[in-house]
């Protein structure tokens, strides 16, 4: 049980459907402190996605640079910005592979955190979806299943939130109310949160993408 | 809120064809025509001068192209900043051959988006430098003034960026002038009523019916507080004491842009700047070049803001250059 | 309806001492200082224009004062017109010895004052001449058309009369061209939400949240329709199409005014601009000089109107004439 | 008893304080097909007035004169200027004079009546201000006595409102919309009749002005 292109594809499609419900939470966890469009964003970056068909790509890396590049014409929010790094990153990382070991998936989030950070100059503890993905990084590794892993990453997402949830945020438009994003999610952790509960809540029922 | 429009999933696409058929001098370039250039195209040369950001906004960005100013722009969806493909091809319209300023609002989706440009615009052997406009003073203290967001003080920058350049200086220079332009600029503004993004089943903030918000972003982001409506003067005298606590203490003189967010009509505008002259001749300011109009909007928002740009010889003549766009001419 | 103002009572005087302030080529004179005159003074021997009425439509009246537009300008209240005394001053603020032509809007106030106000220049030897903008084609049928209230559209005519007095003709002359203008500029509007006087206890009238009213006035005055909002396309199609009803056959080629009534945003004047060039297009017309932003307002109202001005050989000549005012620059 | 300047005064003062009501109910019958500001522009140009120390002035002619000059820096719309012009109209009628008898209030509104037709080019008819002053010219003809006059002027204005209330208007703002002003009282009319009833009232009471 490998992660291979059809995984990806399935992944897209459940973010897809999850998007229904999610635009109006993630819009509304966003207008708190920041400009309210965090759904909207990622709505329709995932519909971009959704559309690529990455399932006929020749292998992981071009079907990940696929996403990349449709992603770089359809979104222009930090959120979307810091997704389309994270695609080029995966890319990278799965150049010429037709599938990888679920114990792979780890240092490619990892690898996907260091690309973030470096873009968007979030420091580590900023309250941003780079916590969120170091979290993911760290909660998946080790696991070499897709059930293993779906369980480890919503376990650790739940956990990232909790512990981030009372502290302030020192990034972004939130930033200048440090004091008021106390007690709240921050929009991007939260959209990854729900994402990877998407994504992961199937396979968690064992009801497995791979191939 | 009621809006003039049809679909609106074709908002932006229609407010530029709009804005190019009625400003030929305006042209859409770039794979999905998510960029404005000047049509006459790009002078030899010439460094370029480019900015970005969301739709929403008008006469900002995209209405800043034109000579003397902006050389191309690019535009993304309302309140979202452009894509990382119209950057792209916004600065390679902008491409004379002598390096491209990028000068736009300091919004981290916008900033990564032309940092990944550049960075494709580099593997082209195309220079650019980034000069980020930061003058709201309201959205952080001046001990981090470099975190501050970009508002409509930015066509401050635009004017002495675009001046520079059409002198046939080369990129350093213009990126100099820029920076130095946004370090001496600093807006408030004062926000009465919401906008409403197009499609959006509500207004894009809540604000009670007698509220007021200072400091309140372009965007609706929050500001410093949130009371009771005030007479304008009483208003004008906070903005113009917060603006004036940052004052450099080299110049005496000052250009001064009282701006309408949207649905704040020229009458109170009038009414503002009278006050803010006033005050600003009472701290021994010299008012030169004032600006009174919807120079950077929120669709209909409510409110206006106050830009001051402490001049030096170097901004101050750069600001009397002549240039001319759809929304701006100076003569 | 909250506005950035201080008491009510000083709205005007304030409003127009900030113009005055930020536009030094402007200032306020007569006993009440209720007329705005070019600073500069009058030129010997050139007619003078003049218009007025009531304030609350910035950049309208007072704002077309400058060069190759008015000379001087009355101004009343918050859509009151202006006094028989404000009238006389503008009169005597543009008299340089070759008469005055006085080109104000349709209203009966506005009509009996400076008919006064004429009366008494004439026993000071001033000849006066009258011309009425009547563009509003929603206020009157065609065979009436003399009964039109004036609107947006009078602005060509301000443009056409103030170039034909810089080129020294005589007030014969200068009183022709505006009227050839009036006949030839048809307006139509579309309301979608109200504005408020400052000081008056509620909007100035009520519009439910999805209606939108077709050809109502400028101050509120009934139109010819209220019904449901529609997109725009279909709204500019139908505007379109009133105005092409009284299409004159001699020409080809007609300017187009798409106006701001204040607080629609300039986003959705440029898609109904696009509606409205691609129906120009198609019936024929070839677009000289669109006008698209905020030119005749009613403070924040909501809504837009199009005028369209079919031009000849002179009109055209005229409307590219230099000109300069603050809200207005031809080169 | 005669109409000096004091009757005049008086009768400013009168309404004067009368429309502190009045200004709402005028203002509410022109925002039907019109403006609204009937009632507005009438408080401040009789405000104007009442400032006026017309009492002091030399005549007749004079004070009518002082408050026509004062009125013409204080009003701009036509209802205001058809006032100014009447006061122009008495002014002249009663130049040089201290006093006129009441029977000669009569012609002087007719001559009102007529400067407000010439400059105002409303016909007779038209529903306006300009019928109701025809009706008061003709309704006050030949009454000698303040209460006599008092009486008749009510009783004309009543009956003027009646008679117009459902004809259509063919004048100024309402005449675009003849058919839904069939059934209102036109504005101008209006404030006549309720400024009648205001001064007249007092000395119908037996609260005579006269000096
Ligand atoms: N520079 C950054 N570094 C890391 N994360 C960021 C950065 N900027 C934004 N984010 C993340 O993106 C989220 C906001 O996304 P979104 O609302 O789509 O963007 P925008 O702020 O452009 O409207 C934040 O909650 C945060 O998690
Ligand atoms: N040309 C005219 N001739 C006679 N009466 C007029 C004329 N124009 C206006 N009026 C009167 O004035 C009234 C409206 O007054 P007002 O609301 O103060 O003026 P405006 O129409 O300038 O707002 C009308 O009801 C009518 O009686
Ligand atoms: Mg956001
Ligand atoms: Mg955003
Ligand atoms: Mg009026
Ligand atoms: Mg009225």
């Amino acid at each position: 049980m490998t992660i291979t292109l059809n995984t990806l594809s399935t992944a897209i499609a459940r973010a897809h459907a999850a998007m229904s419900t999610l635009t109006d939470e993630l819009n509304a966890a966003d207008a708190k402190l920041g400009d309210g469009d965090t759904g909207t964003m990622l709505a329709r970056l995932i519909a971009t996605f959704h559309s690529v068909d990455v399932a006929d790509a020749p292998d992981l890396g071009a079907g990940f640079l696929a996403l990349a590049k449709a992603g770089a014409a359809s979104t222009g929010s930090s959120l979307g910005t810091l997704i389309i790094t994270a695609m080029m990153t995966a890319s990278k990382a799965t150049a010429g592979k037709n599938e990888i070991a679920w114990r792979e998936l780890a240092p490619i989030i990892a690898a996907i955190r260091d690309s973030a950070m470096a873009r968007g100059k979030a420091e580590l503890g900023a309250k941003t979806i780079v916590d969120g993905l170091d979290a993911l990084a760290k909660g998946v590794e080790g696991n070499t299943t897709a059930a293993e892993t779906a369980d480890a990453a919503q376990q650790a997402m739940d956990a990232v939130l909790d512990a981030f949830r009372d502290r302030p945020s020192a990034m972004g438009r939130a930033r200048m109310f440090a004091e008021k994003s106390v007690g709240l999610d921050d929009p991007g952790m939260l959209a990854l949160a729900e994402i990877v509960r998407a994504v992961a809540s199937a396979d968690h029922h064992g009801n497995s993408p791979a191939a | 809120m009621k809006k003039l429009i049809n679909d609106p999933a074709n908002y932006v696409e229609e407010m530029l064809d709009g804005l190019c058929m009625a400003h030929p001098g305006l042209t859409r370039v770039g794979g999905d025509k998510r960029a404005i250039a000047r049509t006459q195209g790009m002078r030899k040369g010439k460094v370029g001068v480019v900015s970005g950001g969301g739709s929403g906004h008008l006469p900002l960005f995209t209405g800043y192209v034109g000579e003397g100013l902006l050389d191309a722009c690019a535009i993304g969806n309302v309140f979202e900043g452009p894509t990382i493909n119209s950057c792209q091809d916004a600065i390679a319209a902008a491409n004379g051959g002598a390096g491209v300023l990028c000068l736009f609002g300091n919004y981290g989706g916008d900033k990564m988006n032309f940092e990944m440009a550049s960075e494709f615009a580099a593997m082209d052997d195309v220079q650019t430098r980034t000069v980020l406009g930061t003058d709201d003073i309201a959205s952080a203290k001046p001990e981090e003034a470099e975190k501050r967001r970009g508002v409509a003080g930015l066509i401050f920058a635009y004017k002495t960026a675009g001046a520079m350049a059409a002198t046939g200086a080369e990129l350093e220079t213009v990126a100099t002038i820029a920076q130095k332009t946004v370090d001496r600029t600093r807006t408030i503004g004062v926000a009465t009523s919401s906008c409403q993004i197009p499609g959006a089943a509500g207004p894009n903030f809540e604000i009670g019916d007698d509220e007021i918000e200072m400091g309140m972003g372009i965007h609706g982001e929050p500001g410093i507080w949130r009371k009771q409506l005030r007479p304008a003067d009483a208003l004008v005298d906070e903005m113009i004491e917060m603006l004036l606590a940052e004052r450099p203490d080299d110049t005496r003189r000052v250009s001064v842009l009282v701006n309408s967010l949207g649905s704040t009509p020229f009458e109170e505008l009038f009414i503002l700047y009278r006050r803010a002259a006033e005050k600003l001749d009472a701290a021994g300011l010299t008012i030169v070049r004032p600006l009174i109009g919807p120079y950077v909007t929120s669709m209909e928002m409510g409110g206006a803001s106050i830009s001051l740009c402490f001049l030096d010889e170097e901004i101050e003549s750069l600001l009397g250059a002549p240039a001319s766009c759809p929304f701006w001419t100076v003569e």
